[in-house]
């Protein structure tokens, strides 16, 4: 039986494990921590009264069989340091505890090695005021949602230290910007950043919440996201970027410019919030280089050729910007074209 | 088919009071099963709910449950025949017909019902039916395009609207659709509209239950 | 007869390794079966006649409308006058994948030396939209971003918009994002293969278990305008995704779960209420029995037909009754609660007789009931949240007979916390380990 | 026809316009009201229907009170609804009324019980109101009851009918005013216009079927009192068309009682000129004591002489 080599073990890299070991082929999954899940290991759930489709409840399911599998070997704290050979017979050489080995008879190779969160980019922008409390990256408030206790009468279920009467999230960090490196849209972040004010006003109905964006995208794969639905739940928008962020006593002071009046204006928050771009991950130029990948004007990877030619797929956001549910189809996709390319005798 | 509803259970539970050892609660397989309301399902919730209740008031109250196919033939009724006979008391989840066709094959037992039966009706959406027909016994379908103005008219107007029809419902209940504006459209649509013009004649309702309890021998089979 | 990989109603994605058919959606009259052996009813001529295929993919184009009646879309793109005026986000935002084909248009008409302005007020993008953009920009497009009511079209050929920030009056040809509404088909199909329509009349219901094109029921995949516009972002990869399964999936058509369920051909009162709750389309009837049947390979195992049967005639088959075994019954769902034990780690709850069952649809009044009978007896049952069930609407029929038996309690003066129903997530972990610290202390 | 025995027809026939009135009898056996009543509204009005338990609430019968209204000289018009006597009842109540010298019926439906406060009754509906005024229309020119039955003395009546512009559907309604005047309705009384566009619209389709040379239309205006009264008909009366403006009319208005006198008038002015239409009727719900106002206000004070 030949096997697969998944490099990555978030949300591709897993979906497309699980999906080839349910077809009874054998799996080795690279991953470089210590844990599966990648990046949405800290998010945590936005539902309100009800779901609000940030599908998280795709994925622990997938991360639980992966975990059990036997049929998948799972390498953790591992790098990928070369490849040799050729679809059918690839030869991986691993770094693991500090020693190089060789994974070999490696069939096909799936690559899903993610994405760089904005945050995680030196000199990232907006500038912040330097050790304010009152600006939290997107990923840090997801930190928060994963502790959320709804239950026992809690008056502050983030635990923020205090009842945020007003927040703004701001919208297009690390996207949209030749300054930041980043003419693109990363798409999920207006989803996201909705979904966020939404448990937020659960959590504190008084709460006062508003958007700042270039454009507004949809919600998710199934959801829209209008400036009629904001209406309608009450949550405030802006169409732009803001000009600078100064922290006073009282909280944090934003200044933009309106762009129906075109006046400059001020407004108080007590919490910013500042979403993450979807940046190429730091291994893109490694693997480009090494597979002979074109990187895009972005940085992103894309194939000269098809994965049936090569033996190479790519899976999740090593080609671009994407919800987790783009990373569970596109993991899926790959190992779908794998599976059907075995001609169904990975059947065992 | 018969629909029915479950009668609220603070009025089940007044009719259970007197002294019994063994309750059995009955249910029918046919119409009521298929109106959710005396099925299997609910005889065996009913009997959770009432085992609570027993127990909390401190009586010892033995319940058994069975659901038989249809209350209505004897047939089926004897099947159970023993469950019946050992029953103190029965609680019925049949339609009224279930409730005196039980007394009336078995006399010395009290049978009471659990069951409110409410009309003959379709099924419109899950857990939904609609009055489509009353049983007058004489039926003017084929006049009405196939609607019913005697059903579906709260006032069984057979001439025509009363004034209270207002954009397609009934003065009755604002969710209630006007009898007469479906009677008029389908009508319309089937261009058989000339069908109402001229005045119909007061009905006779002899055939309905105006002309006493009503029965029926089918001549084919019947003893007559 | 011959079999088919795939039936495609509406237009065809002419893959060529599979064998596949397309049927017009007016021609098919009826759907049997289910993944891997679907036998469909075609009416062609005044003649019935049936094929048989191992999946269906329903590909139909929306019904595209002028939100102006006076002015055209850009679908009908013609010889236009200077300067060419596109305009998007009229009543609603534009869909990504409109949006892409006017900037692909504007580019276009720009790249050939035309003065083109484009209005919007929000692009929105996909893997494609953002070059295009660019490339519009570079080739000369003017975009202005407007807002609510800052705007207004004149007749056919002016636009006038208006804000504090600027004025601008322009004559020319006018181009407007078409609005999308669903085929007229949708619904008759929805009825066709027993799948969930949504309230705006899609073939996919607000679910993050349906992506990308997947509709409730295993084998029948949704594309292209059989799907909200709104979460139609990227049609090529949408497209490429199905055939990649149905391929996939050609040598290898597994049950999803072990156990099966069986109708009980005598007890059945053939009244349809299991066909009609049932999220996966996984049940039809069988006219030789007169009775439901269970299709093993389309169920999902949610077991809500078991619950909600009235006449108690579906089961599953060799499953032994749960005896109880505490005063504090917990009843989780497998995809939220359990899950969040599981993350949870630890078990500090071994006085409790938790039970996990597959979707709070498969809760039964009588189980339920069973637990309460002790005067000490408390039931909580702990599923997902509305619309995140993995089974579509399964949690609606589990709140339900809860609800029932919560009514039934107070008619007869228990107290109402006897049985407690409470929703939450995998990642709700820490909220689930007070929740049952609570709940066992009787104080929740 | 020798000698009128209907004062109204006698007017209606001689080309007369009439002004015709309402009377909701007494929910009690008191004979005070009646008079009191009466006695405001003689020489205002050439008719005065007296309502037959209206929104089924319970209330004086109809033939009765009609009958002590007429001993103070007021010409009267029964109301007869199927509600709630079956053929039987509805016949019998026919002799009698005619037999006391009441030979004016409105035959209509009547409103459902649950609009009263016995929403528990039965009804009856034995017969809907074009029958029933077909049968009345036997008893009077045929000399029959409907089950065939010749009497020596039948009754005489000068029936009519109830037809609401503002109910739908809007065809099938014209197709049952129709078969109203061929089962012998004379008269109509209308459903209470404010909308008088839509009126204006309805009569047109009234004279493209030439009902209006078949039967008398008296056109329905109903003066409202306050604000409240009127929002009450917009939403729990069925069949009323009130329109928006005329509510915020209303709202803006320092005096609602005057303006509502007002708005009758307006109203009264605009239907009168309708062509086909051949009087108005006035039903002041629980306003009764401002119809002489109205009268007066609209020029029809006083009276014209019948010979």
């Amino acid at each position: 039986m030949r096997k697969i080599a998944v490099v990555g073990g978030g949300m591709a890299g897993s979906a497309a494990a699980r999906e080839l070991s349910a077809r009874g082929l054998q799996v080795v999954l690279i991953e470089k921590t210590k844990e599966l899940g990648g990046n949405i290991r800290e998010y945590g759930c936005k539902a309100t009264e009800i779901c609000t489709k940030c599908n998280l409840c795709l994925v622990d399911q997938i991360l639980q069989e992966v975990q059990e599998s036997k049929q998948i070997k799972k390498l953790y704290e591992s790098k990928v340091r070369d490849l040799r050979g050729q679809a059918g017979h690839f030869t991986l050489t691993i770094e693991r505890d500090g020693r190089l080995e060789d994974i070999e008879e490696v069939d096909q190779l799936i690559l899903a090695t993610g994405f760089t969160k904005w945050s995680q980019i030196e000199g990232g922008l907006p500038e912040v005021p330097p050790g304010t409390s009152r600006v939290l990256w997107a990923s840090e408030l997801e930190e928060l949602l994963l502790e959320r206790k709804d239950r026992g009468n809690i008056e502050d279920p983030l635990s923020l230290g205090y009842i945020p009467e007003k927040v703004v999230f701001l919208q297009c960090n690390g996207s949209r910007s030749i300054k930041e490196r980043a003419r693109f849209c990363s798409r999920v972040c207006c989803g996201y950043s909705f979904r966020m004010a939404m448990t937020l006003k659960k959590f504190y109905p008084e709460l006062d919440a508003s958007l700042f964006f270039i454009d507004l995208q949809t919600g998710g794969n199934i959801q829209d996201l209008s400036f009629r639905r904001l209406e309608q739940e009450g949550i405030g928008y802006m169409n732009c970027k803001p000009i600078k962020l100064k922290e006073t006593e009282s909280g944090l002071i934003i200044t933009y410019e309106d762009r129906s009046t075109g006046k400059i204006e001020e407004v108080q928050v007590d919490l910013l919030i500042l979403s993450e771009g979807m940046h190429p991950g730091a291994q893109n130029q490694f693997w480009a280089e090494l597979c002979n990948f074109q990187l895009d004007d972005d940085g992103f990877l894309y194939p000269l050729e098809e994965g049936e030619e090569s033996g190479i797929f790519l899976a999740g956001s090593i080609t671009g910007p994407g919800s987790i549910a783009d990373a569970v189809k596109s993991g899926k996709n790959a190992a779908y074209r794998i599976i059907s390319r075995q001609g169904g005798d990975g059947n065992v | 088919m018969i629909v029915a509803e479950q009668k609220k259970l603070e009025e089940i539970v007044e009719m259970l009071k007197g002294d019994f050892k063994t309750l059995l609660i009955s249910g029918c397989g046919t119409c009521v099963t298929v109106s959710l309301s005396g099925g299997e399902r609910e005889v065996e919730a009913m009997a959770g709910l009432l085992n609570m209740h027993f127990s909390q008031a401190g009586r010892q109250v033995k319940i058994e449950t069975n659901t038989i196919k249809r209350h209505c033939d004897f047939e089926f009724i004897d099947e159970a025949e023993e469950e019946f006979k050992n029953a103190d008391l029965i609680l019925s989840m049949a339609c009224g017909v279930g409730v005196q066709h039980l007394v009336e094959r078995f006399p010395e037992k009290v049978v009471v019902p659990a069951l409110n039966t409410s009309f003959y009706g379709a099924t419109t959406a899950i857990g939904e039916w609609q009055e489509r027909c009353l049983g007058c016994g004489d039926c003017v379908l084929d006049k009405y395009g196939g609607v019913c103005p005697v059903a579906r008219c709260s006032k069984s107007l057979l001439n025509g609207p009363c004034g209270g029809s207002q954009e397609g419902y009934c003065e009755v209940d604002p969710e209630t659709d006007c009898g007469w504006e479906l009677i008029f459209k389908r009508l319309q649509s089937i261009n058989m509209l000339e069908n109402v013009m001229e005045y119909d004649e007061p009905k006779n309702w002899q055939t309905f239950r105006d002309g006493g309890p009503r029965k029926m021998r089918n001549k084919e089979y019947g003893n007559g | 007869m011959e079999m088919y990989d795939v039936v495609f109603i509406g237009n065809s994605l002419q893959p060529s390794d599979l064998k596949s058919i397309c049927v017009e959606p007016d021609m098919l009259l009826a759907c049997k079966g289910e993944l891997g052996n679907f036998t469909l009813r075609i009416q062609k001529e005044k003649e019935t006649q049936e094929i048989k295929t191992r999946t269906v993919i329903i590909n139909l184009l929306d019904i595209r409308e002028s939100p102006l009646a006076e002015v055209p879309t850009w679908d009908e793109l013609q010889e236009p006058e200077e300067p060419v005026i596109f305009l998007q986000d009229l009543k609603d935002l534009t869909p990504a994948q409109i949006n892409g084909k006017g900037l692909e248009l504007a580019r276009d008409l720009a790249q050939k030396g035309k003065s083109v302005y484009y209005f919007y007020r929000s692009l929105r993008f996909n893997r494609r939209n953002d070059e295009l953009y660019e490339k519009a920009r570079r080739a000369g497009v003017v975009f202005y971003q407007y807002r609510n009511g800052d705007l207004e079209v004149k007749g056919s050929d002016g636009l006038i918009c208006e804000s504090p920030a600027m004025e601008l009056e322009l004559h020319g040809t006018i181009f407007l994002a078409p609005d999308l509404k669903p085929n007229m088909q949708l619904e008759r199909l929805a009825r066709i293969f027993n799948i969930r329509i949504s309230p705006e009349g899609y073939l996919q219901v607000e679910n993050v278990h349906l992506q990308p094109t997947y509709t409730g029921k295993r084998g029948v995949y949704a594309l292209e305008g059989a799907r909200n516009p709104a979460g139609r972002t990227d049609p090529d990869q949408e497209e490429a995704f199905t055939l990649a399964e149905i391929r996939s999936l050609l040598s290898n058509i597994n049950p999803l779960t072990e156990e099966e369920r069986v109708v009980d051909a005598e007890k059945c009162a053939f009244c349809y209420t299991c066909y009609r709750v049932c999220s996966h389309g996984a049940l039809e009837p069988d006219w030789e029995e007169d009775a439901m049947k269970v299709l093993q390979i389309a169920c999902q195992g949610c077991d809500t037909c078991l619950n909600v049967c009235p006449a108690g005639a579906i089961s599953i088959e060799g499953r032994e009754e749960k005896k109880k075994e505490a005063n504090l019954k917990v009843f989780m769902c497998e995809n939220s609660a359990a899950t969040a034990l599981q993350r949870l780690g630890k078990n500090g709850f071994s006085d409790l007789d938790i039970e996990n069952v597959p979707c709070l649809g498969s809760l039964k009044k009588k189980d339920l009931l069973q637990h309460l009978q002790k005067s000490e007896d408390r039931v909580l049952v702990l599923g997902c949240f509305e619309e995140a069930c993995k089974h579509l609407f399964g949690e609606r029929w589990g709140d339900k007979s809860v609800k029932d038996i919560q009514k039934g309690l107070k008619a007869l003066h228990f107290k109402e916390d006897r049985l407690t129903l409470l929703r939450l997530s995998p990642r709700m972990e820490k909220d689930l380990e007070k929740i049952l610290s609570l709940w066992k202390e009787g104080n929740l | 026809m020798g000698e009128y025995l209907s004062l109204l027809e006698k007017r209606l026939d001689k080309g007369q316009f009439v002004v015709c009135s309402e009377m909701g009898p007494p929910i009690g056996a008191g004979l005070k009201t009646i008079k009191n009543k009466s006695a405001a509204l003689l020489g205002y009005v050439d008719g005065v229907n007296v309502t037959d338990n209206q929104t089924a609430i319970v209330r004086m019968s109809s033939i009765a009170a009609a009958y002590m209204a007429k001993q103070e000289g007021l010409e009267m018009i029964i109301q007869v609804t199927t509600r709630d006597r079956n053929r039987i009842g509805l016949q019998s109540d026919i002799l009698g009324a005619s037999a006391l010298g009441l030979h004016n019926a409105l035959c209509l439906t009547g409103d459902h019980q649950c609009f009263g406060m016995d929403t528990g009754a039965k009804n009856v509906f034995d017969l809907d109101s074009v029958q029933l005024i077909k049968v009345v229309n036997d008893m009077v020119t045929k000399g029959v009851l409907l089950s065939g039955k010749e009497m020596k003395a039948p009754p005489y009546m000068f029936i009519g009918g109830a037809a609401n512009p503002f109910a739908d559907p809007f065809e099938m309604q014209m197709i049952k005013m129709e078969k109203k005047v061929k089962a012998g309705a004379r008269f109509f009384q209308t459903q209470a216009i404010y909308n008088v566009d839509r009126f204006v619209e309805w009569m047109k389709e009234v004279r493209k079927r030439d009902l209006h040379k078949k039967a008398y239309i008296l056109a329905g205006i109903l003066p409202a009192r306050s604000i409240k009264a009127l929002k009450m008909m917009k939403e729990d009366i069925a069949g009323m068309d009130v329109p928006d403006e005329l509510i915020e009319r209303m709202e803006k208005a320092e005096d609602p009682e005057e303006e509502g006198v007002k708005v009758a008038v307006e109203i009264i002015d605009r239907v009168k000129k309708v062509e086909g239409v051949r009087g108005i009727h006035l039903m002041p719900v629980g306003w009764e004591k401002i119809t002489p106002t109205i009268v007066e206000k609209a020029g029809f004070y006083p009276r014209p002489e019948v010979d």
